[in-house]
This record gives structure tokens, C-alpha cells and sequence, in this order.
């Protein structure tokens, strides 16, 4: 049996570790989004000038 | 680029919700398991995102014969949002059943068949990402995108079985009766009832970003093409 | 001088076999001639066997433990070099051009191709495998060693022509086939090492036969879907 | 002998060719001109059958491309700017391989006959690997007729030769084209083909603008045809 104190310190890491990357995906697909959105924009931009 | 057709917009806030609910099943519903007790929580979220890996691994193959079949870039970007998306999961599986192995079999890292071939897979994943950068011509990138996958879908299965043929000690939930390697464990209906309900609910959330990814792979083509148009 | 017009009425399977020998006996004449990639190849295996000596000071004990994995990492790795440059010899000067214009099936040249590598391959292994056997003082000389050695770099050259096909069509063509190649070809080596070293600590044919079998099971599966995607590599 | 109707070629999603109409009668040698990046070579490519035309048709010889592709092959030879010839081989051994893959009868004679015709035979011994750039493009044509097609494609053949070598070149060019075979040169230098060529076709923006006979066009004419072409 593992003790408790040891075991809720692995837990919390596991599920912080999940939560993290999860997050930071989800971070990285709204980033790259908006700077995508940004591109075309200045495109679009770029050629309405022309 | 279209705005966000409604059922996407209902896919995320469901999303959120089930995640929300699965975390609070997991901690307040399952019950403590005897002798990991509560490290053996990370269970119901490991399996989970190693099944939406598995469900991304799944789409890219198919993305990629599609891609090779009718030839259009729209399978190419589904490949790759496939791809991304079960490179992501699938780490988020490795590391969390690295640091659920270590208080179990007293080690972060285990030659275990399903963990190392899950490695392995993270391998031909990034050979695949660094194999786009490495090609201009969009045609070409997803012709040999989709070819390298294809070789990757085959291979990962056979290094699986071949993995397999040493002895495993992961421990194996369901599906046999012997518990003699440790840290395997019998499983209440309550726990059954949390595994199942967060693979449903991951399941839903993998629908919900591959989606997202998909509609964003679109946009990246579109600025793409305007690019190009401009340096002509 | 105007010669009839030469149009397809030329029997498939002739042409296609003459074919695959057109692109080996080319391969191998011109190797014979400069033996730039061979003697490379071999220069680079031994290399990588000195350093294996002094990275594990390989005393009698580690040695047979060692051995097989040894070999195998050394012909995985003196392995890419030859693919990588077999097919850039094609690249460069256009050759692979020259030969999807001739009116012969992209397979042929596939085979071609994976012949030529796979005799490289075969030569490198047979100078190694006495040079190796001299400099441990260990015997190598045994019959099922051979066959897997055989059915390994079978299918290692099987993967590494088509990938290398496409390694050379990069930007990062020096380094990308490697990467590409070794995540694929895991289960060629967990299988040819494990038979290796059954087949030199003298175990029993039963223990070795799974190993022997995941390699056929690779070689043939592999070869057919290299043969059914070469087209895709070459084709624009 | 050669029909193009309607040709789009697609790199991804930018567009280099954009509806090209092109025909050339049996005997006639087109001078094919534009800018470089106008297209040339894509368009020389998918008349080559080394790439496929994204819509449009294309037919050869009589022969259909890209489905009978190898029918077409048979009745085509190709001079590019690279020599396609390996430097490890003799001048011999190339034609030889060459020969073999194409199935030529009687190769050996063959052999002969092309070599003397390049003015070879003297090094047909000889590693190409040693040969100077305009032998190895005199070689690179005998390759080409070597299966004595009845079209031949020419790509910028010219490129990095001295003055002499051109010279060279130019009078096997008419050896190889008077025998009644129908040739397409690209080429982006007027002056070159000026003397060779019975038409001069104009390739910018992704079509073929202009078309001119040679004995319509008054000989001094041919720059000033060139820059009204791509001023549209």
C-alpha cells in the first residue's frame, strides 16, 4: 500500500502535468489563430492598396 | 474564412463541460483504489488521452490514403491536424503514465510495449512535421506527407507486436484474467463508470479540436495562396 | 536511317524485368568503376565498430551480450549513407528524370533500385561481419546469422529506398533520411538482434522462429506498400 | 503531334499555367519564349510526362497524357539542361542503359550510329565524368534519339556553354530536327534560337500570347514580335 502523502504528490503532479500541456495546446491553436487572422488581414490590406 | 458554424460553437462549450465533469467524477465520484489509492486517479485521464491519440493515429492513416486516392489538399490538412493533435495526447500520455509508473514500479520510465511504441510514434510524428518543413511545393508536401504516414500507420502496429513479444509489465485492465504483473488492479463498477465516461468525454473533445485545427489549417492555406499571389 | 517508330507493343513483364536490370547492372557497374559509396560505407562501418569498442570496452563478458546489437546499429547506420547517396547520384545531375521518361513502370525502377541498395548493403555486411569475427576473436560464421542478416537488410533497403526517394526531393536532404528511415525501421531491428543474438548463443530454432517470422511478415508487407507508393515519390 | 487544349497546371494552390492552348504539326520546330518563371519549364515538363497537368488535355504523337503516358514516352526524347547522364559510366555504357530501358532493337548498332552522329566516337570509352560541358550535351541528345522518337523536347540546352559549344550545338539541333521530327526549344535568349526555329511562341502570364512563322516575321523582326508579346 502506498502511503497517502506520497501518493496525492504524484497524483497532483500527473494531473498537472495533463492540464498544463492540455492548456498550452490550446494556447498555441488560439495563438496561431489570431496571428493567421492578422496575415490576412495586412494581405488583404496589401491588396485592396493595389 | 467562414465564421464558426453553430454546432462548433455548441462542440466547445459541450467540451468544456464534460472535461469539467470527467475531472469531477474522477475526484469526487470514483472511489480510492486500495493500494495506489490516489495515484491511481491519473488512470481515467491517461487512458483517455492515449485513446484520443490513438483516434488522431487513426485519422491521419485514413487521411492519408484518402490524400493519395482523390489527390485533394483537403485531405492534407486533415492529416495534419490528425497528426498534431495525437502528437499532443500522446505525450500528455506518456509523461502522465511516466509519473503515475513511478510510485507503482519505482521507475519514471518503463520499456513497456504500449508506452515505448507510444515513444516511437511521437518519433515518426515529429520526422513527419520536420519532413513539411522541409518541402516548399504544397503538392509535394502532401503527397509525401501522406505517404510517410501511411508507412508510419503500418510500421507503429508490427514495432507494437514486436515490442510485445518481450514480457510487459503495464498492467492490464481489461480483457484477461491474470493480475500477476503489478500495478494491476480490479476495477469497481464506480471506476468503470469514470473510465468510460472520461473516454466519451475526450472522445467529444477530440471531435471538437481536430475541428478547430481543421477549420485553422484551412485558414493557413488561404494565407498561403494570398502569399503567393502577392510575390507574383 | 529513320528506324520504325517504337511504340508500346514491347511484352510488359520482359520489359519490365529487363528494366530492373537495366537500373542494377548501371548501378553496379558504375560502383565497380568508382566505389565511392561502398568503400564510404565501409570506412564508416568500422569507424562506428571502433567506437562501439572504446564506448562499451567490450571484454569477452559484454561482447556476447553485445554483439548482435553491435552489428545491427553499425549496418542501420552505414545503411543510410549508401541509400542517401545511391539516390542523390540520381538527383543530381537529373538522372531520376532521365529515368521516369523512359517508358517503363515507376516500379521497375523502384526495384532497380532496392536491388542495387540491398547488394551494397550485402557487401558492406560480408567485409564487416570476418573483419568483426577477427577483431573480437568471436565466431560469426553461422547459418542462421546469414538468413537474418539477409531478411534484415531486406527490409531495411525495401524502407530506405523509397524514403530515401524521398529524402533527396527536400530542402534538408542531408539530414532528413535518417530521421524518417529509423522510427520505421524499429521492429527490423528489435527482430534481426533478438534472432542474432538466439541464433549465436546457439538457442533452440523454436525460440528464435517468432523473430524470424516478424522479419518475413516485415519484409513482405513492406515491400508491397513501398512498390504501391513509389509512384506518389516520383510522380509530380 | 502535339495538341494542348485548355492546360491549368497547379503548384498547390498557386496557378502557373492558366488555360494554355498549343498545337504544333508534324515537322515544325517551335521556339518556346517568355521570361524566366513564366512557366517554360513546367509546361516542357508536363509535355514530358513528368508532371501532371492539374485540367486540360494533352495529347501526343496521337497518345493521350498522362493515361497513356507510356505510349508517349516511347515516341519522345528529352534534352534538359542538366545532362541526365551518369559521370561514373563511359559515353557507351549511358547509351547502353539508356538503350536498354527503352528497349531498343539492335542497340549495339545503334549505338554506333549516335555516337557518330555527336561526334563521339572517338571517347565513347571515356567517363562522362571527364567530358566538358558541351560533350556532355551533345551526348545528352544522342540519348535522346537514341530511341529514335518522332517529337523531341528541348529545355534551355544552351545553358552554360561557350560560344563554340553553342555553335556545336546548333548544328546538331538541325541534324536531329531536319529528319522530320517536331521540336519544342524553350529558351529565354532570342538571339540563339533566331536561326534554328520555324515559329517562335511567346509563353507569359500562364498562356501562350503570341504566335508568329517564321516567314511571316521579317528576320530583325523576332525582338520586336518578343517585346509586344509580353507587353500583351
Amino acid at each position: 500500500m502506498l502511503e497517502y502523502s506520497i501518493s496525492i504528490k504524484y497524483m497532483l503532479a500527473g494531473y498537472g502535468v495533463i492540464l498544463t500541456v492540455l492548456a498550452l495546446y490550446i494556447i498555441s491553436l488560439f495563438t496561431r489563430w489570431r496571428s493567421l487572422k492578422r496575415d490576412l488581414q495586412t494581405l488583404n490590406e496589401f491588396q485592396k492598396k493595389q | 474564412m467562414k465564421p464558426q458554424p453553430l454546432a462548433l460553437k455548441a462542440l466547445s462549450v459541450i467540451s468544456v463541460l464534460l472535461f469539467l465533469s470527467a475531472l469531477g467524477m474522477v475526484f469526487f465520484y470514483a472511489p480510492l483504489e486500495i493500494t495506489m489509492n490516489y495515484v491511481q486517479k491519473i488512470f481515467y485521464f491517461h487512458i483517455a488521452n492515449a485513446w484520443v491519440g490513438m483516434l488522431g493515429f487513426i485519422a491521419a492513416a485514413v487521411a492519408g490514403v484518402l490524400y493519395l486516392v482523390k489527390h485533394d489538399q483537403k485531405w492534407d490538412i486533415v492529416g495534419l491536424a490528425a497528426v498534431e493533435i495525437s502528437l499532443v495526447f500522446f505525450l500528455i500520455a506518456i509523461i502522465s503514465g511516466s509519473i503515475w509508473a513511478r510510485p507503482t514500479w519505482g521507475a519514471y520510465w518503463t520499456w513497456e510495449p504500449r508506452l515505448t511504441t507510444a515513444a516511437i510514434l511521437e518519433m515518426v510524428y515529429i520526422a513527419y512535421l520536420l519532413l513539411r518543413q522541409g518541402i516548399d511545393d504544397p503538392d509535394r508536401r502532401a503527397r509525401f506527407s501522406a505517404v510517410y504516414t501511411l508507412i508510419g500507420s503500418i510500421s507503429v502496429p508490427i514495432t507494437f507486436m514486436s515490442i510485445r513479444l518481450f514480457r510487459t509489465i503495464h498492467p492490464v485492465v481489461i480483457g484477461t484474467n491474470s493480475s500477476a504483473s503489478t500495478g494491476s488492479f480490479d476495477m469497481t463498477s464506480k471506476m468503470l463508470v469514470t473510465m468510460f465516461f472520461a473516454l466519451f468525454s475526450f472522445s467529444v473533445i477530440f471531435i471538437t479540436l481536430f475541428w478547430h485545427r481543421i477549420r485553422q489549417g484551412q485558414l493557413a492555406q488561404q494565407v498561403e495562396q494570398l502569399k503567393l499571389e502577392e510575390l507574383q | 536511317m529513320h528506324n520504325e517508330i517504337h511504340t508500346a507493343e514491347h511484352k510488359p513483364t520482359s520489359n519490365f524485368l529487363s528494366a530492373v536490370g537495366a537500373v542494377v547492372w548501371k548501378d553496379l557497374a558504375a560502383e565497380l568503376r568508382s566505389r565511392e559509396l561502398l568503400s564510404a560505407m565501409l570506412v564508416f562501418a568500422l569507424l562506428v565498430i571502433l567506437i562501439f569498442n572504446f564506448a562499451l570496452e567490450l571484454d569477452p563478458q559484454t561482447r556476447r551480450v553485445a554483439t548482435p546489437g553491435i552489428l545491427w546499429a553499425t549496418f542501420a547506420f552505414a545503411g543510410t549513407l549508401g541509400l542517401n547517396r545511391s539516390m542523390a547520384v540520381e538527383k543530381d545531375r537529373g538522372c531520376l528524370d532521365g529515368l521516369l521518361l523512359a517508358p517503363v513502370d515507376r516500379s521497375a525502377i523502384y526495384f532497380g533500385k532496392t536491388i542495387s541498395n540491398l547488394a551494397f548493403m550485402l557487401i558492406v555486411e560480408v567485409i564487416v561481419l570476418p573483419v568483426y569475427s577477427v577483431l573480437y576473436n568471436t565466431n560469426l560464421f553461422n547459418p542462421g546469422l546469414i538468413v537474418v542478416i539477409l531478411l534484415g537488410s531486406v527490409g531495411y533497403v525495401a524502407v530506405g529506398t523509397l524514403l530515401s526517394s524521398m529524402a533527396v526531393q527536400t530542402r534538408t536532404r542531408d539530414v532528413m533520411l535518417p530521421i524518417l528511415l529509423f522510427p520505421v525501421v524499429i521492429p527490423i531491428l528489435i527482430a534481426a538482434v533478438k534472432a542474432s543474438s538466439g541464433f549465436l548463443q546457439g538457442l533452440a530454432l523454436p525460440e528464435v522462429m517468432p523473430y524470424i517470422n516478424l522479419l518475413i511478415v516485415y519484409d513482405v508487407i513492406f515491400t508491397a506498400a513501398a512498390y504501391m507508393v513509389f509512384d506518389y515519390v516520383v510522380e509530380e | 503531334m502535339i495538341a494542348v487544349t485548355k492546360l491549368v497546371k497547379r503548384f498547390g494552390l498557386k496557378t502557373v499555367l492558366r488555360g494554355l492552348d498549343f498545337e504544333v504539326q508534324e515537322g515544325e520546330f517551335v521556339a518556346l519564349l517568355g521570361p524566366n518563371g513564366a512557366g517554360k519549364t513546367t509546361f516542357l515538363r508536363i509535355l514530358a510526362s513528368l508532371s501532371q497537368p492539374t485540367l486540360g488535355e494533352v495529347r501526343i504523337a496521337g497518345y493521350r497524357l498522362p493515361s497513356q503516358a507510356s505510349a508517349v514516352r516511347h515516341n519522345l526524347g528529352v534534352v534538359s539542361h542538366l545532362p541526365l547522364l551518369y559521370g561514373d559510366l563511359t559515353a557507351e555504357e549511358n547509351l547502353r542503359f539508356y538503350g536498354r530501358l527503352y528497349g531498343v532493337q539492335e542497340l549495339s548498332q545503334r549505338i554506333d550510329e549516335v555516337l557518330e552522329l555527336v561526334g563521339l566516337s572517338s571517347r565513347r570509352r571515356d567517363l562522362v565524368r571527364t567530358f566538358s560541358r558541351g560533350m556532355q550535351q551533345r551526348l545528352a541528345i544522342g540519348r535522346a534519339i537514341l530511341h529514335d522518337p518522332n517529337v523531341l523536347l528541348f529545355d534551355e540546352p544552351h545553358t552554360g556553354l561557350d560560344q563554340d559549344a553553342c555553335d556545336m550545338l546548333d548544328r546538331l539541333l538541325r541534324k536531329v530536327a531536319g529528319q522530320g521530327r517536331t521540336v519544342v526549344m524553350t529558351s529565354h535568349d532570342l538571339a540563339r534560337v533566331e536561326d534554328l526555329a520555324s515559329r517562335f511562341d511567346v509563353l507569359s502570364r500562364g498562356v501562350i500570347s503570341a504566335s508568329a512563322n517564321r516567314s511571316k516575321l521579317g528576320k530583325s523582326n523576332l525582338l520586336d514580335f518578343y517585346r509586344q508579346a509580353l507587353a500583351g
